[in-house]
């Protein structure tokens, strides 16, 4: 059986929320508030709390299984299949969002005349290969790639703050709270739910128990990184953060060193890349896992290549374009994952406690 | 292009996981086949469909977006 | 081993045995015959000339010539080849009986099977008449060098040791360094034909139980007609067979693997080859070099971190040239840019061409030199970079920054210590390469993510490749890109799980202090 | 058969992929294939559309360079190709059609701006610019008024591309002030403040062909424009940002207990005249500003809006009055003078600013930033920050007088004057 630590999991978390987060949530924010938009990012700890309450539940309610095999446990081989098809569902369409944005990211960034979908397949065969080779190795890279981050990010930080303004977060809260709660919501809603995928690699974890911390752990480490990157942004770029689409992405381009360094946007660019396939790999390990319970086979190694394609498809046929991508995020992913990832099993955990059947660890022990 | 991309790329799975498609005999198996086939054609499908610049403006996430639109209207009034 | 037919019985007359030994091994120009007469009766003894040494071969004829009238008496023949260890445990209680040497011992054989196999093995066989078996003692000494210094793992400091074809010579290099009764080389025998002797080595008490048994189950699946190189076993007991990277290191010198036992990994020494099989490994274990060992700890930490960045420029350098001219050439300063186009112009080639042709010129070079007679190999080397380098770039055929940074990756895989690694980047590069030429930055990484997927998922003999930088073990950390001094590796490396961790035991849970803080 | 049956696999697998990815190759371009452009010249053609004019580096010449001993002499190092179209893109693919490679906007250095287009066309080209992801966000905007076309095609140095060395220009301007560093990223950040004026350097032919800077342009959103050049961009650097090296000349002041301690005024100075009409540089003191720095602060309120603009330097003095003895006094006189001149040129700035209807001091900035109610009130009247008081806070500080204590012929001249007090008999 293949375990990963909780090094590795609070890795995998960190990288799941940031993968985009890094992308276009300082743009997000911004929509609604630049002056206070550092008091926006904080809010992913909401949704990280969340989804650390619903791990707390499921944990103890169901020890060593899946979200999908605990929704089938406690609502019956027809609700719960449902369900847990619904949750197949919600987990690719997830990865297909992740994926167009990345892969428009990629064409927008650094090949603008590579059509999109070349550049999805070319991620998710990689991101195919990661899932094949198992979590643990997802881990691994994840544990391998922490360092090259630490080294890079703070160098591109430090460059950019040559252009730093702290004028741009002035005055603060002078909008009142309204504008930070809406500039919250996605933070909260949309990334900070998808922690909730740590609950289908619970049978893989070494401490399964840990992981409401865990997801708490990784929830504040990523909104401590989420807000330095939103003070970083805004300070250099100011107002015209309202309208881009990559904001830190500018912010690298702003970047200048003499005439020495004149550009390093691609550089950026493909880090990005990387932890993006990190965070593709990790939802897409939720989703053949959630694939493999749906079918009750002994592993998810064949779900791999059809799910992977099923979801490079996917982006491109659930979003016409870019703009449907973020109408999509602002507009429904918020409530569709509240009741996705905090509803449903709250559901299903309700269902299993009010049954109160000992089927506990009959479950445990048979799936 | 996308769609012959498409086609590709499922042959390519084909190809890769003839062995689990012709004689898997683990538990579970008819079922995952009947899933590999689903995701597969659907795929297929959504590539062709994908591709197509002259197909009208689908919503394919419209029931979506009608179903839980409204909870994240009322997120964003709450505050 | 498979017989035909039974065994045939050691004829009684010393004359027509060793005429039926000789029909078995004919045609065999260098078998030796001489008959003696001991205590009237004759003696035929047998050896093959050039496995044997002469001195010892005379003692034992001494021996027999010894023997005189004890010689006659029924029995004399049976107690002296009782077998080594009987003769051994005998010869410590009382006086030597006469005919006896305790450097020599004797043992009996009874078949000619075995009289044949103890000729081939470089003992001399004596037979007597009237006696239904023959009398063997090993006298061999193969032919083989002396001790050198190693080739192919050179350092500026440290010991001078390499170890030879010698099995025993070997073992003894090792004894010399490590006296423990707990140091075990425990015998194997690979070859149905070859008979290839093997010592796996570790050490009682530090090398986890669970990893020698991995090695033995691995090691009973060798099946071969004749292990003329470690190679050949090392290829049985490989953990990922199809990855180009390489699971087991090897070395040649002696003390390099002292200290891997001592780190509770297992060796494998076989007869013949000079080199030591080393398992489990990591992938920052192969960007060790022994040197880093002799040399004060602080010099070492730039050294390993060169030799890492190295390892990844052996690897990436041509694909990330080759990206940024043709698809990312944002990221070049201006002038940069302006220059390396001017450089360009006029080549007939495509850049990923251009790159791969250099390559491969590169490669061909490179292995010329190596086999070529080592006088003739260097001029050829530098015969093809400064000649056939500059006419090429005078033609017009390349541009001098493609030459440089090949040059440059071939000086960077020069850098790693291990010459699979060398191997494994000369074979990617070509790989990264291509996807370069397709996709630019973006697929050298997707290429790189995949191929840290690959490393971190192949193991050796259980032990995780990419331990301890993924899965991360912090105390192992000390070892890794930096190495820690001496006195601060208390601790064995948890990553091979040894029975007994502590290196040295100072009082236990106490920091010893310095001398200058006493 | 399986092991067979993988090889197969892993050979088909990998080579189904490749065939796939070569699609991939959309985005493959040689170097040598490119046209790298260096700068960009943008004006307005007579019937309205944008002129654009492309400095491209010429690859042949930077060849024949290389190549020691063939005589590339007569090649320029760079091509200047000009075009017009309705758009930037339009334009640049107007380029594109003459010529026989990409044009690779990727390494543009600066973007030169024409007077017309900022009044005329500025907020389309800027969000061209802004949208176009191979433009650097670092690049300078510059501003002139003359035509772009021909500051970008003035060839001084044989050796290097006219836009580059506009680069070069620039950054070495930048270095009395920041503001100079005119990239984008800064010029459309200020342009989005509330007080949406930026501030650009200016260049234009000089008389001897070559490209100068000439001072400081001021662009509001709107393509007003205030041009201040270098005689009087002192006042408006100081207003807006830290400063360093700027140079200033005071009056002398005069000896301890004649006349007023005020010194001279900034007309005084520049107005020492002989008799003969001529400057008297004997009469002034030059003075090296080290390092200034300065802070605009809102410190009234919406009913009685002013401003707090305190300002400190420390600078140097590089040429003395010849009567003058540099002790602790005569320092103090001198930087009360000093401060007084810095004062009399920030009002004037101030006053040509409002007078022009450009907040370049970013006065509405600062509010908003102090005070985000006030600002909305006052909103309603949008010319308040052309009323309301300033109030001055400036302290100038002397630190050094360089290798000597005064001036040379001091000692004569001090006999003189004291022989002229003499005589007039008031002499201390």
């Amino acid at each position: 059986m293949t375990q990963i630590s909780r090094y590795q999991v609070i890795l995998m978390l960190v990288w799941v929320v940031l993968g985009t987060g890094i992308l276009t949530m300082p743009g997000t924010i911004a929509q609604f508030t630049v002056h206070d938009a550092w008091l926006g990012a904080p809010f992913l700890l909401l949704g990280g709390g969340l989804s650390a309450g619903v791990a707390w539940v499921h944990v103890r309610l169901f020890p060593g299984l899946t979200l999908t095999q605990a929704v089938r446990a406690a609502l019956g081989p027809w609700i719960g299949g449902f369900l847990a098809a619904w949750l197949c569902l919600w987990l690719l369409i997830t990865t297909a969002t992740v994926g167009r944005e990345m892969s428009a990211f990629v064409t927008v960034a650094t090949l603008p005349n590579t059509a999109e979908y070349v550049v999805g397949a070319a991620a998710f065969a990689c991101v195919a290969y990661l899932v094949h080779l198992g979590i643990e190795v997802v881990g691994r890279v994840n544990e391998f790639i922490m360092p090259l981050v630490l080294v890079i990010v703070p160098i591109l930080f430090v460059l950019a703050l040559r252009w730093f303004d702290i004028a741009a977060f002035q005055p603060v809260w002078a909008e009142g709270f309204t504008p930070i709660w809406r500039s919250g919501i996605v933070p909260a809603f949309a990334y900070g739910l998808e922690f909730v995928v740590a609950l289908q690699w619970v049978p893989a974890l070494r401490t399964p128990r840990t992981l409401p911390l865990d997801i708490l752990i990784a929830a504040a480490v990523s909104s401590l990184i989420l807000t330095v990157l939103v003070v970083e942004t805004v300070g250099v770029v100011g107002w015209p953060v309202k309208y881009m689409n990559y904001p830190v992405l500018e912010v690298v381009r702003a970047i200048r060193l003499g005439k020495l360094i004149e550009r390093l946007d691609t550089v950026y660019a493909m880090g990005v890349v990387a932890i993006l396939v990190l965070k593709l790999s990790a939802i897409h390990l939720s989703l053949c896992r959630a694939l493999q319970d749906v079918c009750g086979t002994q592993d998810a190694r064949w779900a791999v290549l059809p799910a992977a394609f099923a979801v490079w498809a996917a982006s491109y046929f659930l979003f016409r374009n870019t703009a449907g991508v973020t109408a999509f995020i602002l507009s429904v992913v918020p409530g569709y994952f509240l009741v996705t990832a905090i509803f449903l099993p709250l559901l299903s955990s309700a269902a299993a406690w009010l049954r109160r059947k000992p089927w506990r660890r009959t479950a445990a022990g048979r799936l | 292009m996308n769609g012959v991309v498409g086609m590709g790329l499922a042959l390519l799975c084909g190809v890769l996981q003839w062995r689990f498609l012709l004689r898997a005999k683990e538990p579970g198996a008819k079922t995952a086949r009947l899933v590999w086939c689903v995701l597969m054609g659907a795929g297929m499908v959504a590539a062709f469909v994908a591709g197509r610049q002259d197909f009208p403006s689908l919503r394919p996430l419209g029931w979506l977006e009608t179903v839980f639109a409204p909870l994240t209207r009322w997120l964003y009034e709450v505050g | 081993m498979r017989r035909r037919q039974g065994p045939t019985p050691v004829p009684q007359q010393a004359e027509r045995a060793a005429a039926e030994l000789e029909r078995r091994l004919m045609p065999c120009p260098d078998l030796r015959q001489q008959s003696l007469a001991v205590a009237g009766r004759t003696a035929v003894i047998v050896w093959l000339e050039g496995l044997v040494d002469e001195q010892r071969l005379q003692i034992g004829l001494g021996a027999f010539a010894a023997g005189g009238r004890d010689a006659a008496q029924p029995g004399w023949w049976e107690r002296l080849g009782l077998g080594q260890g009987r003769a051994t445990a005998e010869s410590r209680r009382g006086p030597v009986p006469g005919g006896r040497s305790p450097l020599l011992p004797m043992r009996s054989v009874r078949h000619m099977e075995a009289a044949v196999e103890a000729v081939l093995a470089g003992n001399a066989v004596a037979f007597l008449d009237g006696e239904p078996f023959a009398t063997a003692w090993d006298v061999e000494k193969s032919p083989g060098r002396t001790i050198e210094r190693p080739e192919n793992e050179p350092t500026l400091q440290g010991p001078q040791e390499a170890f030879t074809e010698n099995l025993g010579g070997n073992l003894a290099l090792l004894r010399k360094r490590l006296k423990t009764p707990g140091f075990k080389a425990e015998p194997w025998e690979f070859g149905e034909r070859s008979h290839t002797q093997a010592a796996l080595l570790y050490i009682e008490g530090i090398t986890k139980p669970e990893l020698l048994d991995t090695v033995r189950r691995r090691l009973k699946y060798v099946h071969v007609d004749a292990v003329v190189d470690l190679n050949v076993v090392r290829e049985y007991i490989n953990d990922a067979p199809f990855s180009p990277f390489p699971t087991t290191e090897e070395t040649e010198r002696p003390e390099r693997v002292v200290s891997s036992l001592l780190q509770g990994r297992v060796g494998l020494l076989i007869d013949g080859s000079p080199n030591c099989v080393m398992v489990p490994v990591t992938l920052p274990m192969l960007l060790n070099s022994p040197e880093d060992y002799y040399m004060r700890f602080a010099l070492a930490l730039p050294l390993r971190l060169l030799r890492h960045l190295m390892f990844w420029s052996a690897m990436l350098l041509p694909s990330l040239y080759v990206a940024l001219l043709t698809y990312n050439q944002d990221l070049m300063p201006t002038p940069l840019l302006v220059s390396v186009a001017a450089q360009h112009t006029g080549i007939p080639f495509p850049t990923v061409i251009e790159a791969l042709a250099m390559m491969v010129a590169f490669e061909a070079l490179r292995e010329a030199g190596t086999r070529l007679p080592r006088a003739v190999g260097q001029s050829v080397s530098i015969v093809g970079t400064l000649i056939i380098g500059d006419a090429a770039v005078r033609a017009g055929l390349v541009s001098p920054g493609m030459v440089i940074v090949v040059a440059a990756t071939g000086v960077a895989s020069f850098t790693l210590p291990a010459l699979g690694l060398v191997q494994v980047t000369r074979l990617l590069q070509f790989l990264f390469v291509s996807v370069a030429a397709l996709m630019g930055l973006y697929g050298v990484v997707l290429l790189a993510v995949a191929t840290v997927g690959h490393l971190v998922s192949i193991r050796s003999c259980g032990i995780p490749y990419m331990s301890p930088l993924a899965p991360t073990v912090w105390s192992d950390m000390k070892d890794t890109v930096v190495r820690a001094p001496w006195w601060a590796m208390r601790q064995r490396p948890r990553q091979f799980e040894p029975l007994d961790s502590r290196r040295a035991k100072g009082r236990p849970g106490q920091r010893q202090k310095r001398w200058w803080a006493r | 058969m399986t092991r067979a049956w993988a090889r197969c696999r892993a050979w088909l697998s990998s080579l189904l992929l490749t065939v796939s990815l070569t699609a991939g190759c959309a985005d493959y371009t040689e170097v040598d294939d490119l046209y790298v452009m260096t700068g960009l010249g943008v004006d307005v053609a007579d019937d309205g559309r944008l002129r654009v004019t492309a400095d491209i580096i010429n690859p042949d010449a930077s060849q024949s360079q290389q190549t020691v001993g063939t005589g590339g002499g007569s090649q320029t190092p760079d091509l200047v190709v000009q075009t017009e179209a309705d758009s930037l893109e339009m334009a640049i693919d107007n380029v594109q059609r003459r010529l026989p490679h990409r044009v690779y906007l990727s390494h543009n250095a600066v973007v030169v701006l024409g007077e017309g287009i900022v009044q005329r066309q500025l907020q389309p080209l800027m969000d061209e610019l802004e949208r176009n992801r191979s433009i650097r966000r670092s690049e300078l905007l510059i501003m002139t008024k003359d035509r772009a076309a021909d500051v970008l095609s003035a060839r001084v140095v044989a050796s290097v591309s006219s836009a580059l060395r506009l680069q070069d220009v620039a950054e070495q301007a930048a270095d009395w002030s920041p503001v100079l560093r005119s990239d984008q990223l800064h010029v459309m950040r200020s342009w989005l403040s509330p007080s949406g004026t930026s501030a650009m350097i200016w260049i234009d032919m000089g008389s001897q062909g070559d490209p100068i800077v000439r001072g400081l342009a001021l662009v509001t959103r709107e393509g007003r424009t205030l041009w201040m050049d270098a005689k009087e961009w002192r006042g408006m650097l100081w207003w807006l940002s830290s400063t360093r090296g700027l140079l200033d000349s005071v009056a002398c002041p005069k000896p301890h207990g004649a006349g007023s301690a005020g010194g001279g005024r900034a007309g005084e100075a520049a107005g020492h005249q002989g008799e003969d009409g001529l400057t008297r540089l004997d009469r002034t003191v030059s003075i090296h500003w080290l390092g200034t720095r300065t802070r605009v602060r809102w410190a009234g309120t919406a009913q009685k809006p002013w401003f707090w603009v305190e300002w400190r330097g420390e600078g140097g003095v590089e040429r003395g009055c010849a009567s003058m003895r540099l002790d602790a006094d005569e320092y103090s006189r001198l930087e009360a003078a000093a401060a007084s001149l810095v004062r009399t040129e920030m009002q004037a700035a101030l006053q040509r600013a409002r007078r022009a209807g450009v907040d370049a001091m970013g006065l509405q900035n600062a509010l908003y930033q102090a005070d985000a109610k006030a600002y909305q009130t006052l909103s309603a009247h949008p010319d308040w920050w052309q009323t309301a008081p300033v109030r001055y806070d400036i302290r100038a500080r002397l630190v050094r007088s360089y290798m000597v204590t005064h001036s040379p012929f001091g000692e004569y001249a001090r006999e003189e004057q004291k022989k002229s007090l003499g005589a007039g008999g008031s002499g201390r």
